[in-house]
């Protein structure tokens, strides 16, 4: 067994020298930007955003986002798929203390709006619909810890998290029905909302449209896989 | 309008296919025969043409590959030879099919022959190798696996070493048709002679050689080769291994013809000459040898009639081998000539079988016996087929035995003519042993009510004899024909007469004079006192009385002293070698699988780490 | 060959979780050491696109088009996360069935599947 | 044409007859010497005629069908074509067709013909001693090949006439070494040829029960004595013809006496051949069947494969 | 107008995200909308075929309007649109094949999950930005994952953990590798990178393009990547190994060959190909040998399948066009006649509930339809003419004697003799061998049958008659090969270069 240990540490050794030697010669520092800079200098004309990170990731990359939403979409999927039972009930005994039920209570709305804050103003501020949404989930989940019998509403949460994803493919292609490009931002580009309030809320184009669509869309699939990884199956 | 090669070579494949799909009992046999006799009739009719023009030329574009086939003087003799006896096997076919799978897979290896002898370029020589060899191993699949198994990986391995022969003189000529090919080893063969270094290395020259001779020499079953054609001539319909032996055993002869065409200047230059015949030549020759004194032993310890036929055809291919490794024009002409001959009586013997094992339902030869009074023509057909065989002279199997001896020892190689001498020996000794063992002696009560041949069988087989006393008489027929290859006159004399300057030989003399013989006898015989018939029962046993129950005779194990004098020898088999290598490529392969994927997910995740660590090596 | 902090971090990050997964028996520690594979990767891709001296690529009023850090790695980063969580997640699932069918996790045994 | 025709016919009569006459008298004086050596008298020199007569005349014969009888009569037949092969003098018929394969092949093929005979008797012993005799065919074969091959070698032609007429310039073929070898092995496979005692396991006369001679009686046995003695005349004529040097005499002015003279000739080869072939028989006890295929698989075959090297050389 | 061909990758998401909504509806309705989905997007593959084959010129989708270094652009080649097309009717039979074929119950799931594997292998094909190709290739290998472990028995989960361990692994180093480029280049579109590729250090050029192959080769089961792909196939619902061996390895390879002759600037190019000759002949040969005693019969044609995989693998890292092209008949031929197979022992699986070589004794008599169409896959894989791989075998044996390759292509031979052995084992099996329990001739599903007897047709057409299929596959490997042409296609903004 120690055998097995040292050969695995000298191999990693080698493949880590090698990264190593290859990284060098991609200095940390150095501007090695490119399509980057060009971004940089036309965000704000092209997309109204303030923040470039969500104007790359929705507008100039939206495809990868796209991408991005049916990967956490198959996850769920996944993994309701495979969770699946006929009879599925909650087998947690012992409720939440009193400090944590109460504190649940109170508390779930304020997680739920500040997770909404995130995503409406990914725009502008750091961070976008996936954190949103993560927050979202969060409260979802403290209610799973606080109080042992309850239960997301399935059916409904995996109507919105479908109709989410719906909603998102069709921005898209009302994006390709007026622009006669997929994922056109028509609202920016076409109907020019927002151009002259930049750096406020109602700006960016479809920016804030997509993000309120993936945070719910994220908030609703993650809460689903905590609700079917919590409950233990019958036969 | 399609052209008629085109015609020759597919329609025994469309027919065959039609046949398969109708199934109706009676119309597939008469869509088969017609199948077998259009190209044969095609075939007649472009006799004709070829007087007139050198060569019948068609070319066609598929896949990026131009396929180019020729009808000349060569592959017609060839393609007749498939076009008679084919058609004679289909005809005996036609009353031993039980099912409609044969008939498709028979007719795809006619089509695939057809198409081996037509092409003129590799690509579409080894296309068609590959539909032969795939059609007869489906006739024997139905059959019995295990000999179709061995059969198909041997005609594979030999269909893929061609392959690798083909692309090795692609990367290095470029091309892939039969004429470009021979320029450019005829150019480099000059080049060589001139001193300048040659395209193709010596190594190179040795690879292709050595990779076409394995190619045709398990088609031909040359000796170390020869392991599956006993069991696959056996393990199929009996009629159709007619045609297997008698036709497919020919692509492999002349594959070893095209070995001459393509490479033979370039190998003469390469490896130069023992004696009169090329070094490569000797080779196929000194195989060829060895094949026939293998398969004629063999063939006389045989206890099954299927398996002797099998192996004396491997043993007269020998033959052939041996008339083409010699290298002089008149020798390849004699080989050819016993190609045609032994196609003939070979595909005569295979139907006498058929009919034997339809009739009988036996194939050993202890269950058989007595057959001759109950199935006449049939025999009368044998008589003619041994003679045929083991060089009697007035047929046709004696007129090539005597040019392919001739030839040899006129080269003047010893050893060969020694190893042909002892052939044609072993020919009298096993043919003799089937005729004991099924047409004479005790008949087996179960026997008795045997008919004769049914209608189909018998016309096959009565063509078949016919062509053999006919070229058997008149040699001279077959030898213009042969002519025609090499273009000058090699073989003289008229059409009863072959002369070739230091051996003459008429075939219609000699059975003038053999009948005048026999009448004399005859004279002398019915001067004698009448004669009383005597039943088969009525022999002088030394006093002890032979009933039908207390059978004696020596059916079984006919020659015990000849496997006592070859007991050293009989122990050496390649057939076990062959299988021990599959036993033991079939172990590698679990041990390896077993040890490789093992099931554990760290061992696979190792695997990776492997990989990256040779990435990382290699890069750094 | 001097690497800045961050790539030895990354690096090191990596061949910890491949360590992991090459030497633990645990089903669940190899799945942690994949993750945390996962993790190291994204510090490296996000490392790459920190330009020395420039700050968030979120251009509000004090930050001009050639003071913000390169954006695209981010973008890419926050795309490789979520497609982490997403292994995770079915990894973890169907570490559950195994479980829940085998009774074990030790990867000797999960061994059905061979030759 | 048609004279010529009836000429030929005549010439062939002639011959046969010769042939025939000899080849009895070879018979008795193989029985004479034998007996002489044996210090007996034996019987006088026309006693296999009258054996061959009286079985000709016998009244009661019986027959085993077609096969049985046709096989008898093609061996008469076949030794008859082979005669006609061997030059014999100046007056042999297809003396320009005497190819030397040929003529060995149809020395052989009565063997075959004998056997059909034998074996459609359905006589188990028949069968017995038509293996027997198979084997030794089979046994012969390998030297009487080298041996064939070393003289097609030696004089670059198969024509038995042409190697005569070489023989007549430069002198007889034993007096060369590979065609000496030849001779020797030739000589010891006419031993079996002939059925002579070494090697006559097939017509033996204690195997008369066993051999394949046991169904014959009455005509059969006749027909087969006549070829027997047309056998030994055509066996020696053509050893006597290629090794000993034939006899084409032209001294004499008319025609047939040159013909006389090397009849004559012949006649004496002839007859040495066969008291060398007597001598041998007389005191050599018979070997069995496997012996003698391991004795010709050895001495015979290795004499005959060194003389056929030695020719092609 | 072109644009609208972005409806490739449109639909099948937004139908996705329209099942729950379905099944809210009914529970039933959800396999046929599957199949209707699998239907229209067969139609827009074939219009988007002919329109790319009819007008010559690659179709450009630009995803949000921005030309290509800036915005992603899908790039839908000769080779994208005749292999779209391919998926697309892969999917589509073995939707239909599905209905029957599912009975695990969650079938809305595996509606989902399905149209999201063909969406995952459609992106990869088409797409024209690295990243992108990761995000797909992540789409596909996720999906794949959960569809591994759809049965939810033992076997599959155990397969799944393996294929989500190796995968996991490959697809953090593919990760890696664009990192370095992106670092190197600062680009991430295809085009630029390979215009730019010359440029890059040796070093890092070496390292980026080795882990990529390397992330790439555990999608492509190259020899020791592909450890985990027996245990996936035989574990995984019959119509999805079919999937997997007819496009989602194939997207892989793609993949694979798309990188490597973007990147045939860069120094080691020679020793990546010669690395991938060596690996693509290891998996021929352990793939054949590993087939060789199989009692499971979807093990055995795993085992084959990933062996073919290997010998395209092989053609592709020739570096000649010839080789290129022949590989993509193969990829072609070998689709056609995986899906078929893997397909009729699914149906004999369902049928008689199992698949080991005792259920396939005597099939001739129980499932003539099925036996036949299995006799005639197993026929064409061995490489006999008339039939359709064979003429893909023959091109690629022959680019490779070109390209001097002859020690391999003897190799490779070698191991299509044993891969001869096992198939015609199983055809004697299936017709001259008698079962050892009676059992009397089950009515073949007329609709299955009309599938593979489509397929069986499809082989012996392509046999018979390939010139057709030749000059598609031939302009298909321009398309790969030709990189000038390809950066010359992508209409790239000319203020971003460097």
């Amino acid at each position: 067994m120690v055998m097995k240990r040292a050969l695995a540490i000298l191999t990693l050794l080698i493949i880590g020298y090698w990264m190593a030697s290859a990284l060098a010669n991609v200095p940390f520092g150095a501007d090695k930007m490119l399509v980057a800079q060009y971004y940089l200098n036309h965000v704000k004309a092209q997309t109204g955003a303030v923040n470039a990170v969500t104007a790359v990731v929705v507008n100039y990359r939206g495809f990868d986002t796209l991408g991005e939403v049916t990967v956490l979409f198959i996850a769920s999927t996944g993994v309701a798929a495979l969770l699946w039972r006929k009879k599925r009930e909650r087998t947690a005994e012992t409720e939440g203390s009193i400090v944590l039920t109460t504190g649940a209570r109170l508390l779930f709305a304020f997680i739920v709006l500040f997770g909404a804050y995130i995503f409406i103003h990914g725009h502008l501020t750091p961070g976008g619909g996936f954190p949103g949404g993560a927050t979202i989930a969060t409260a979802f989940l403290m209610l799973y810890l606080a109080f042992s019998a309850y239960e997301i509403p399935h059916r409904s949460f995996e109507v919105t998290e479908g109709l989410a994803g719906m909603g998102y493919v069709a921005v898209g292609l009302i994006g390709l029905a007026i622009g006669s490009y997929f994922l056109f931002d028509w609202i920016w580009q076409t109907w020019g909302w927002g151009h002259s309030n930049i750096g406020r809320l109602f700006s960016a184009g479809f920016i804030p449209v997509i993000y309120t669509i993936i945070g719910i869309k994220v908030g609703t699939e993650l809460s689903g896989i905590v609700d079917s990884m919590v409950k233990e199956g019958g036969e | 309008m399609i052209n008629e090669l085109m015609i020759i070579i597919f329609t025994p494949l469309i027919t065959g296919v039609i046949a398969w799909l109708l199934d109706i009992k009676g119309l597939r046999e008469g869509i088969s025969i017609l199948g077998a006799a259009v190209p044969l009739a095609y075939l007649i009719q472009a006799h004709q043409t070829l007087t007139s023009q050198p060569s019948i030329q068609y070319s066609i574009v598929i896949s990026g590959f131009k396929f180019e086939f020729l009808l000349y003087h060569l592959s017609w003799i060839f393609a007749m030879i498939a076009g008679v006896v084919g058609f004679a096997a289909v005809l005996g076919m036609a009353s031993t099919t039980k099912d409609s799978y044969e008939w498709l897979f028979a007719l795809m290896s006619l089509t695939g022959v057809y198409g081996i002898f037509l092409a003129d370029d590799l690509i579409s020589f080894f296309i068609f190798w590959e539909i032969m060899t795939f059609g007869s191993f489906m006739m024997v699949l139905k059959y019995n696996r295990k000999a179709s198994l061995k059969y198909f990986l041997l005609s594979v391995l030999g269909a893929y070493s061609m392959l690798l022969a083909i692309g090795i003189l692609y990367a290095k000529v470029g091309a892939l048709d039969f004429t470009t090919i021979q320029q450019t080893l005829y150019q480099d063969a000059m080049r060589g002679v001139l001193g300048t270094n040659t395209l193709l290395s010596r190594n190179d020259m040795l690879l292709i050689f050595g990779l076409f001779l394995i190619a045709f020499g398990v088609k031909a079953g040359m000796f170390p080769l020869h392991v599956w054609a006993p069991d696959a001539y056996s393990e199929t319909n009996q009629s159709y291994t007619a045609m297997f032996s008698g036709v497919l055993s020919k692509a492999g002869v002349y594959g070893m013809l095209v070995i001459y065409i393509l490479l033979g200047t370039r190998l003469m230059y390469q490896f130069g000459r023992i004696g009169a015949a090329p070094k490569f030549g000797y080779v196929i020759a000194f195989l060829g040898g060895i094949t026939i004194i293998v398969g004629g032993l063999l063939a006389a310890l045989q206890e099954d009639i299927r398996k002797l036929f099998a192996y004396s055809s491997i043993s007269q291919v020998g033959y052939i081998l041996v008339g083409i490794g010699v290298g002089s024009a008149l020798s390849i002409e004699a080989a050819i000539y016993h190609a045609i001959s032994h196609a003939l009586f070979k595909g005569l013997f295979f139907l006498i079988v058929a009919t034997i094992v339809l009739r009988t339902g036996k194939t050993e030869f202890k269950d058989m016996g007595g057959l001759a009074e109950k199935m006449p023509i049939t025999f009368a057909m044998t008589f003619v087929a041994i003679l045929s065989l083991a060089g009697i002279p007035p047929l046709v199997g004696f007129a090539s035995k005597w040019l392919l001896f001739e030839a040899v020892i006129h080269e003047n190689m010893p050893i060969l003519g020694g190893m042909i001498f002892f052939g044609s020996a072993i020919g009298f000794v096993y043919l003799i042993r089937f005729t004991y063992a099924v047409w004479f002696g005790q008949r087996p009560t179960d026997l008795d009510d045997t008919k004769d041949t049914p209608i189909p069988l018998a016309i096959a087989m009565g063509i078949l004899a016919l062509l053999n006393v006919v070229f058997g008489i008149a040699p001279g027929l077959v030898a213009t024909e042969l002519n025609k290859i090499f273009g000058k006159e090699i073989i003289k004399g008229t059409i009863w007469e072959l002369n070739i300057g230091f051996g003459r030989y008429n075939g219609l003399l000699i059975t003038i004079w053999l009948v005048t013989g026999i009448v004399i006898a005859g004279i002398i015989y019915f001067l004698g006192a009448k004669v009383r018939r005597v039943p088969v029962t009525d022999t002088y046993q030394g006093g002890n009385p032979v009933t039908m129950e207390y059978n004696l005779t020596i059916r079984r194990n006919f020659f015990l002293p000849l496997k006592e004098t070859l007991a050293f020898w009989l122990r050496i088999s390649f057939d076990r070698l062959y299988q021990d290598i599959g036993r033991w490529v079939e172990d590698l392969a679990e041990t390896l699988r077993n040890y490789i994927y093992n099931g554990n997910v760290q061992a696979y995740a190792w695997y990776l780490a492997i990989i990256l660590l040779i990435l990382a090596l290699w890069g750094v | 060959m001097n690497i800045g902090v961050y790539y030895f971090g990354a690096i090191s990050l990596m061949l910890i979780g491949l360590y992991a997964i090459l030497v633990k028996k645990n089903l669940l520690k190899i799945l942690v050491g994949l993750s945390i594979m996962e993790t190291g990767v994204n510090l490296l891709l996000i490392s790459i696109g920190y330009i020395a001296g420039r700050s968030a690529p979120i251009l509000s009023e004090g930050i001009g088009p050639n003071q913000a850090v390169d954006p695209i790695p981010q973008a890419l980063v926050l795309t490789a996360i979520v497609i982490g969580v997403a292994t995770t997640a079915l990894a973890l699932t169907v570490a559950i069935n195994l479980y829940e069918t085998y009774k074990t996790l030790n990867i000797e045994e999960l061994r059905r599947l061979r030759g | 044409m048609i004279t010529s025709m009836i000429g030929i016919a005549l010439k062939a009569f002639l011959i046969l007859l010769y042939a025939t006459f000899v080849g009895f008298m070879f018979m008795g004086i193989i029985r004479i010497v034998t007996a002489r050596i044996h210090r007996r008298v034996g019987p006088p020199i026309y006693q296999p005629i009258l054996d061959t007569i009286k079985l000709l005349s016998k009244k009661s014969n019986i027959t085993h069908g077609l096969i049985y009888d046709f096989g008898v009569l093609y061996a008469l037949g076949a030794t008859i074509l082979a005669l006609m092969f061997i030059p014999l003098g100046s007056i042999s018929i297809l003396r320009a067709y005497g190819d030397l394969i040929l003529i060995t092949f149809l020395l052989e093929i009565p063997m075959l013909g004998i056997m059909f005979a034998a074996m459609s008797s359905g006589n188990p012993w028949a069968g017995l001693g038509s293996q027997r005799a198979l084997l030794t065919l089979l046994a012969v074969q390998v030297p009487l090949g080298f041996a064939i091959v070393a003289l097609a070698e030696f004089y670059d032609t198969f024509s038995t006439y042409q190697i005569v007429m070489a023989q007549q310039t430069a002198g007889w073929s034993i007096t060369y070494l590979p065609l000496l070898l030849a001779a020797v092995a030739y000589d010891i496979v006419l031993q079996a040829m002939f059925g002579k005692e070494p090697f006559d396991i097939m017509i033996a006369p204690g195997e008369i029960s066993l051999g394949p001679m046991v169904e014959f009686g009455g005509k059969h046995m006749g027909i087969l004595q006549i070829q027997h003695a047309i056998a030994l005349f055509a066996e020696t004529l053509f050893f006597s013809n290629i090794f000993l040097g034939g006899a084409v005499v032209t001294a004499f002015a008319s025609s047939i006496l040159n013909t006389l003279a090397s009849l004559g000739i012949l006649l004496i080869k002839q007859l040495a051949v066969l008291l060398i072939a007597i001598f041998i028989g007389a005191i050599f006890p018979r070997f069995t069947i496997d012996q003698a295929a391991r004795f010709y698989w050895k001495w015979p075959t290795i004499i005959a494969a060194a003389g056929a090297i030695l020719a092609a050389l | 107008m072109s644009q609208y061909a972005s409806l490739l990758i449109a639909l099948p998401l937004i139908s996705a995200f329209f099942v729950p909504i379905i099944k809210a509806i009914g529970k039933k309705v959800v396999m046929p909308f599957l199949v209707l989905i699998t239907a229209i997007q067969m139609g827009m593959a074939t219009w988007v075929f002919n329109e790319v084959y009819t007008t010559g010129k690659p179709i450009i989708i630009m995803a949000g309007g921005f030309r290509p270094p800036v915005g992603i652009n899908l790039y839908i080649g000769h080779f994208a649109a005749l292999f779209v097309l391919i998926i697309a009717v892969a999917s589509f039979f073995m939707a239909i094949f599905s209905m029957k074929a599912i009975t695990v119950e969650p079938k809305d799931k595996y509606a989902m999950l399905s149209l999201l594997l063909m969406l995952g292998a459609t992106g990869m094909i088409s797409t024209g930005d690295i990243f992108n190709l990761f995000v797909f290739m992540e789409i596909t290998a996720i999906s794949a994952y959960a569809l591994t472990a759809y049965n939810k028995s033992g076997e599959a989960s155990e397969a799944a953990m393996k294929y989500i361990v190796l995968g996991g692994i490959g697809s953090s180093f593919f990760l890696v590798g664009i990192a370095l480029i992106y670092g190197s280049l600062g680009t991430l579109n295809m085009a630029q990178i390979a215009q730019l590729a010359g440029q890059m250090n040796p070093t890092v050029a070496q390292a980026a393009l080795a882990m990529l192959v390397f992330g790439l080769g555990v999608e492509a089961e190259l020899f020791p990547l592909n450890a985990w792909a027996p245990d996936a196939y035989q574990a995984a619902p019959h119509p999805v190994t079919a999937m997997f061996s007819a496009f989602v390895v194939k997207a892989g390879l793609y993949a694979l060959a798309r990188i490597l002759y973007l990147t045939h600037a860069v120094g080691s190019w020679g020793h990546i190909l010669r690395l991938l000759i060596i690996l693509g002949t290891l998996t021929v040969v352990i793939g054949e040998f590993s087939a060789l005693r199989q009692t499971n019969v979807k093990r055995m044609f795993a085992y084959s399948s990933i062996s073919q995989v290997g010998f395209i693998a092989v053609g592709f890292a020739l570096g000649t066009q010839a080789g290129v092209s022949a590989s993509i008949f193969h990829m072609v031929n070998h689709a056609i006649v995986k899906a078929l197979m893997f397909m009729a022992v699914g149906y004999v699986a369902l049928e008689l509930g199992g698949v080991t070589l005792e259920d396939f004794k005597g099939l001739g008599k129980v499932m003539p339809l099925t036996a036949f169409a299995i006799t005639v896959g197993a026929i064409s894989i061995i490489g006999i003419p008339l039939f359709n791989v064979f003429w893909s075998k023959i091109q690629l044996i022959l680019a490779a004697m070109k390209a001097g390759k002859s020690g391999v292509i003897a190799l490779i031979l070698g191991a299509s003799l044993v891969e001869a052995v096992y198939y015609i084992r199983l055809i004697h099996l299936m017709w001259f061998e008698e079962g050892s329990r009676e059992r009397t001739r089950i009515k073949e599903n007329f609709v299955f049958g009309t599938i593979m007897l489509l397929l069986v047709a499809l082989i012996i057409i392509i046999g018979v008659a390939p010139n057709m299929t030749w000059n598609i596959v031939q302009k298909a490997s321009a398309d790969i090969y030709n990189v000038a042409q390809y950066i010359k296609n992508v209409p790239l903004l000319p203020g971003v270069s460097p």
